[in-house]
């Protein structure tokens, strides 16, 4: 029952991947990301990481995809919003995808690591004492770089700092 | 070939890596073949993905006691993530408003 | 596998129920509307109108499903079952009584914030996949109030957290007393203060008045369901409704006690068999009593203030909510630290607190009464008409 | 030390701070300052002055109360010039020969300035006229206080600068502006000698004794190991400068001319103080002239000639000033000779005295001016006597003095220089004494002459002016010119009893008092009754001169006029100054002028022909440069561009701006580390 379900946890994750990899529309490869990182989430509970899968759920849907189709919707204009994610180079990035994934495979084969039987633990509690006497410092420096992010993010939007660049005319040919 | 491990596929380590592997390197394909910047970004989180996912799975099999360095490190991967996106849409848009695209043939203005 | 079996017909009970309370939530809106409109309202169908809302639904399932043209149809579909899913998901971790709850999550509240994004998702697809200018400006003014207000929620709910100590529902249910002198929402000012910006950002985020932007009538139609028919718009309108009953159940959670009903409960009742079933029952409609009163004030809500402009909306957020949960999160933190439980201080504090919110109630009745007998007005208290 | 002693500094500073106020609100205001500030400035400008008289007269009470030896006192200021081991230092010192200076320049300085609030009260340049004066007095005060000979060249410098503004005062006359840039250039001509010589003394006093300290303490010591030729020179070039300054033959043309400033000036500068400089250098640094017997001889020769010419030009001339001039010159030739019999005394007491009387006479002449309205040829004079009383009797009693009549100070001092001439025996023309002390006798008889034909010719006998009316209006001067002449008529008349000459009697206190600071020839010659005889005949010689000028200009007053007809070449040379000046232009001014011209064709002709050549020759060079750097540079700078260009054309694929393509070279070479880093 719990392979099942993992199998088909795993298989959608899997799918999601594969649409935003091969998807010609963007809002189609948005949303196959989207079933990719709930699905992960799910994956995250099979591991016993349940604060990790709601964080997951609440920056990444709440958050990082929110952005993600807002960046869409405003970048893309009318119609060519579902063909504007061409393809190109197939070829060789298949190429190179295939040597990393052998690659990736090599390396989990020949890794030699010793594992054990995990088990399910209640981790929030942990995760706090963690981030708080361990990783302390990171984790202050990430609310430095936050702060910057939020000041920054503001800054560059700000109307007056962007500069109208106008669209370069076609220049006709010359008689 | 040991690519099962452990018994049962959901307990098995490597199943998770290689689950991993699938996603990252579609992440790579992604990155690698679009021209569209927010398929870029989006290659780009599956790919941070993937390495938090490989963090969970270590934490949990690596460990006979409990560790949670993974779990920590998999949400600074996440917070980073969810950073990076808006410094990258930030930036985009900007972009956008100058040139009216988002097309990585239309910003290559930095040439050698 | 029964496991699975039980958790799937425990789903499949909790949807039912929620789908009956939100259908049965519509009509006593529209009965609550119609007596503070002078009118009365529905009450053809049923004894008193009470089984509209099956009409209503039958009515509902029977119409036409239009997808307009142009319109992305996948994501058309997909956005009524996200909303839903959003809100049906956020009840899994609320206890309704010490058995009463689906699971008893370690990320209780955490989760609880988390699925709501999924509602953010939902009607942004929904708004923009209907191709229709209104839609998607309703979706997108959506997606940005529901992710500002997502921030002074989160400021109020951490000072809940720091008090407890935990993120389980349950356990912040048990750290907190039956008798209104053991609520959070009394215990300190800040808890009261969290208590306000937690309750009118969770306004904000499930789209009532008057913080219904996103799908202002006037304005944009109906917002980003302007396309929906039949099927499709039951789900978000049951999506609204239960919204309610989730922001009752949080608010009385988090802030109210929850299921304690006069009795001190303590953990050891949470073993199996300990645990009188009569205190359950009890517990329960205590629960529900106080899910009402909150559900009752927000329709009351509804129908007593008027809408905000979008700039004021986001002003509101960001100016006064956020600066004003930073303030009470740094509040209760240098609280807990100098006044330990117990303390005199504390004490005198609970139950000043109380008493002052009980005079408050107080006084607004005698207000009520007062105003009554000046303006000479008769009262149809009786709502069975 | 002393009380006073400290404040040594005051003295010349009280006068800089003079100058600085005054100039700075000249500088403000221009000509046009309030009448208020005009006010300030005469009180101001005086009393500054008063100041250092009084600091000058504290420290003389003071050396009174010391020894012989230990009268020198000495400040150090600072620092002024260090170069190596040559370290000149802004000292102020003073002994006895300083003090006198001191007192006389301060003290008959401060009645010229009393004298001039009045004098220049009307003129708009007011303020300006007293920054220049106090800055004069600033810088003579520094000559006469250095410590050194360098401090000394500062203030003799300073003082000449002075001299020029002051001649030039009026500037937009053109005649005065010349006459002040004749007085400089002179000068200037003197000031050459004196570099030379103190540069020569240096590097003398270097090389023969190893010394660099230059205070004249110091070089009195070392001034013995100088060989003697050398010192010869020096001490020539030195009284070079001294002509210059003090107006002797051949340098002297340029004071008559100085004539053109206010007449406070002359009496101040060229009749008091500047002129006597020259003969306090050489007092200064008689320790040099002593040494050198033949540099006296000169001067005194030199002396002699210039006592004569000048007071032989005197007789004919008509302009008041310029007599008064002349007999300047004159009299500085008395005190010249007095320096070449090496009675270094005498002539420092017969600048005193001809302080004292000079002043009181050309102030006279200045009030004569002012009551004539601007009137200054004596001829067109006449009568002013019951005009003008207080002018007239001071300016008899100064009359009385320069004539060297008994009893009044120029008496004394005259007596005493001629006498120190007959008696001090020449090593190179042993006769040469008495030709001096006759040419003086002879040249005292033309100075009484000269002087009462000054005094009948305006004083007495009729107006001679156009009208009665301009006589009428004759005035005597406000009192702020009349008391200076009062105090100066004074002094002229008792201050030659402090050298009154053991011969009648007397205790020769000036001698005294400066003898042991001055180098002194051998043990002067004592002959009572010689002298007494030499001091008859030079009484005779100035009655004889006083009488004649009675004789001509009073009783028979057509007289002059059949002389000057008889003797007529002599008149005119006479008249003619004797030509000096004409000579001046046609023996150095002209054949200057031409070499100006010859040399100014030499440069287009030959010095621009070589310029020209060598452009020339520079261009031809640099177009054979530009050929190589075109060929050859360019060529190579060219083709390392080209290289790098080509080498850049390769190089740019790596960055062509298309973010794919990079991320392509991101990925592959994280492949290859990895492939590296695991496999291989």
């Amino acid at each position: 029952m719990k392979d099942g379900i993992f199998l088909c946890i795993a298989a959608v994750t899997v799918f999601g991947a594969l649409v935003t990899a091969f998807s010609r529309s963007i809002i189609n490869a948005a949303l196959g990301l989207l079933l990719a990182l709930v699905a992960i989430a799910g994956l995250y509970i099979f591991l016993s990481a349940d604060f990790v899968a709601v964080s997951q759920i609440l920056i990444y849907v709440g958050g990082v995809m929110v952005l993600l189709l807002f960046g869409i919707m405003l970048t893309s204009g009318g119609d060519n919003i579902f063909s504007n994610n061409p393809i190109m180079g197939a070829v060789p990035a298949t190429l190179i995808t295939t040597i990393f994934g052998l690659l990736g495979i090599y390396v989990v084969n020949t890794s030699g690591l010793t594992f054990y039987q995990g088990a399910y633990r209640a981790t929030t509690r942990d995760i706090g004492h963690f981030l708080l006497r361990e990783y302390i410092l990171p984790f202050e420096l990430v609310s430095v770089l936050i702060v910057v992010l939020i000041v920054g993010a503001g800054v560059m939007l700000r109307k007056e700092l962007v500069i109208v660049r106008q669209a370069p005319q076609k220049k006709e040919g010359k008689k | 070939m040991n690519f099962l491990f452990f018994e049962g596929i959901s307990q098995n380590p490597n199943s998770y890596l290689i689950l991993a592997i699938i996603i990252f390197c579609a992440g790579i394909f992604t990155v690698l073949t679009r021209k569209n910047i927010i398929g870029i970004l989006l290659g780009i989180e599956l790919m941070l993905n993937a390495g938090a996912l490989n963090f969970i799975a270590f934490s949990f099999f690596r460990h006979e006691s409990a560790d949670y360095s993974g779990h920590v490190f998999a949400i600074f991967v996440i917070v980073l993530a969810a950073a990076e996106a808006v410094v990258a849409l930030a930036i985009l848009l900007a972009v956008y408003q100058q040139r009216r695209s988002v097309s990585t043939d239309d910003i290559s203005d930095l040439k050698g | 596998m029964t496991q699975f079996i039980y958790m799937f017909i425990f789903a499949v009970i909790y949807l039912l129920s929620i789908a009956v309370a939100a259908g049965f939530l519509t009509v006593v809106e529209r009965r609550i509307a119609g007596r503070m409109q002078s009118r009365i309202g529905p009450n053809r169908v049923g004894p008193q109108g009470i089984v509209q809302w099956i009409a209503d639904a039958v009515k509902a399932l029977q119409k036409e499903d239009i997808i307009p043209t142009d319109a992305h149809s996948f994501l058309f579909k997909i956005a009524p079952y996200l909303v839903f899913m959003g809100v049906f998901l956020t009840l899994v971790p609320i206890p309704f009584g010490a058995y009463t709850l689906m699971e008893n999550l370690d990320t209780g509240i955490f989760y609880v914030l988390a699925m709501a994004s999924f509602v953010v998702i939902g009607v942004m697809m929904g708004g923009w996949a209907s191709n229709n200018k209104w839609s998607l400006l309703g979706g997108m003014r959506s997606a940005a109030q529901m992710i500002s207000y997502e921030v002074p929620a989160a400021l109020a709910v951490f000072v809940v957290v720091v008090m407890a100590g935990t993120l389980n529902f349950q356990k912040i249910v048990f750290s907190q007393g039956a008798s209104p002198v053991d609520w959070y929402v009394f215990r300190n000012p800040f808890a009261f203060i969290a208590f306000n910006i937690f309750f009118i950002a969770a306004l904000a985020e499930g789209n009532r008045v008057p913080f219904d932007i996103p799908e202002a009538e006037s304005e944009l139609v109906s917002g980003y369901n302007t396309e929906y028919s039949g099927m499709r718009f039951l789900f978000f309108f049951l999506a609204e409704w239960g919204n309610l009953v989730v922001i009752g159940a949080l608010v009385s959670t988090l802030f109210f006690g929850g299921w304690n009903f006069w009795f001190e409960y303590t953990l050891e009742f949470s073993v199996p068999g300990r645990y009188p079933i009569r205190f359950e029952v009890l517990g329960f409609l205590w629960f529900l009593f106080k899910v009402s009163i909150f559900v009752f004030i927000i329709i009351w809500i509804r129908w007593t203030l008027p809408r905000l402009r979008i700039d004021q909306l986001m002003d509101i957020c960001w100016k006064y909510m956020v600066p004003i949960g930073l303030f009470a999160s740094i509040g209760i933190l240098l609280w807990m630290y100098f006044v330990p439980e117990k303390s005199l201080a504390d004490t005198i504090m609970r139950y000043s607190m109380t008493s002052f919110g009980g005079l408050t109630i107080l006084y607004f009745f005698y207000r009520v009464f007062q105003n009554l007998r000046v303006t000479k007005a008769k009262i149809y208290a009786n709502p069975f008409v | 030390m002393d009380q006073m002693a400290n404040y040594i500094w005051i003295i010349p500073a009280a006068p800089l701070l003079g100058f600085m106020i005054n100039a700075g609100v000249s500088f403000f205001y221009g000509a046009d300052a309030p009448a208020g500030l005009k006010k300030l400035s005469a009180l101001l400008s005086p009393a500054v002055i008063l100041v250092s008289f009084f600091i000058g007269l504290g420290i003389f009470l003071e050396m009174l109360g010391h020894g012989e030896s230990e009268r020198a006192v000495s400040q150090n200021l600072y620092t002024w010039i260090k170069a190596g081991t040559l370290e000149a230092n802004a000292t102020l010192y003073l002994d006895q020969l300083s003090i006198v200076f001191v007192l006389i320049i301060t003290g008959v300085g401060f009645l010229i300035h009393l004298y001039s609030t009045g004098y220049m009260d009307h003129d708009r340049s007011m303020i300006r006229y007293f920054a220049y004066l106090n800055l004069f007095t600033f810088a003579m005060l520094i000559l006469v206080m250095a410590d050194n000979i360098l401090l000394l060249f500062v203030g003799w410098e300073g003082v000449g600068l002075c001299s020029y503004l002051l001649i030039g005062f009026w500037f937009a006359v053109p005649k005065y502006a010349s006459a002040g840039m004749k007085a400089f250039i002179v000068n200037r001509i003197g000031d050459f000698g004196f570099i030379i010589g103190f540069f020569m003394l240096f590097w003398g006093v270097f090389h023969y004794s190893g010394t660099t300290n230059i205070a004249f303490d110091s070089l009195k010591s070392v001034v013995g190991s100088l060989p003697g030729w050398y010192l010869t020179t020096i001490s020539l070039l030195f009284f070079f400068g001294a002509t210059g300054k003090s107006a002797q033959i051949p340098l002297y043309v340029w004071l008559p001319d100085a004539m053109a400033g206010p007449t406070p000036v002359s009496a101040l500068i060229h009749a008091a103080t500047m002129v006597t400089a020259g003969v306090y250098m050489i007092a200064r640094m008689s320790f040099i002239f002593i040494a050198t017997p033949f540099t006296l001889t000169v001067i005194s020769i030199v002396a002699a000639l210039t006592a004569f010419v000048a007071a032989t030009i005197a007789i004919t001339q008509n302009d008041i000033k310029k007599v008064l001039a002349y007999s300047t010159v004159s009299q500085l030739g008395y005190m010249f000779l007095a320096i070449g019999s090496g009675a270094f005394t005498a002539g420092v007491f017969h600048v005193m005295t001809h302080a004292f009387f000079k002043a009181l006479l050309f102030l006279g002449a200045g009030s004569v001016i002012l009551s004539a309205h601007h009137e200054q040829n004596i001829l067109l004079m006449g009568g002013l006597r019951k005009k003008i009383p207080v002018t007239f009797i001071t300016f008899f009693i100064g009359t009385l003095a320069i004539a060297g009549i008994p009893g009044l100070s120029g008496f004394f001092s005259k007596d005493e220089i001629l006498w120190k001439v007959y008696s001090t025996p020449n090593e190179f023309f042993p006769e040469l004494p008495l030709f001096l002390w006759l040419t003086g006798l002879i040249t005292a008889g033309i100075t009484s002459f000269y002087m009462f034909r000054l005094l009948f010719l305006t004083f007495f006998g009729k107006f001679r002016g156009d009208d009665e009316e301009a006589y009428e209006e004759v005035h005597e001067s406000p009192l702020t010119m009349t008391i200076p002449l009062m105090i100066l008529a004074v002094l002229s008349a008792v201050s030659g009893y402090i050298g009154l000459p053991e011969s009648l009697g007397g205790q020769n206190l000036i001698h005294k008092w400066l003898a042991p600071v001055l180098a002194l020839k051998e043990e002067p010659v004592v002959n009572h009754e010689m002298e007494s005889h030499l001091m008859n005949l030079s009484i005779l010689v100035s009655f004889a001169g006083a009488f004649m000028a009675y004789v001509l200009y009073i009783l028979k007053p057509a007289t002059p006029g059949v002389i000057a007809k008889t003797f007529a070449p002599i008149y005119k040379l006479l008249y003619g100054k004797y030509f000096v000046d004409e000579i001046y232009e046609a023996v150095i001014v002209a054949p200057l002028l031409k070499i100006r011209l010859m040399l100014n064709t030499f440069d287009h002709k030959i010095i621009d022909a070589f310029v020209n050549l060598t452009a020339v020759v520079t261009k031809a060079i640099s177009r054979l440069h530009g050929i190589f750097d075109r060929v050859f540079v360019d060529g190579a700078v060219n083709n390392v561009a080209t290289f790098t260009q080509y080498q850049a054309g390769i190089m740019r694929n790596l960055q062509n701006g298309s973010m794919n393509r990079y991320l392509y070279y991101i990925v592959g070479s994280f492949i290859m580390i990895y492939v590296f880093i695991r496999i291989l």
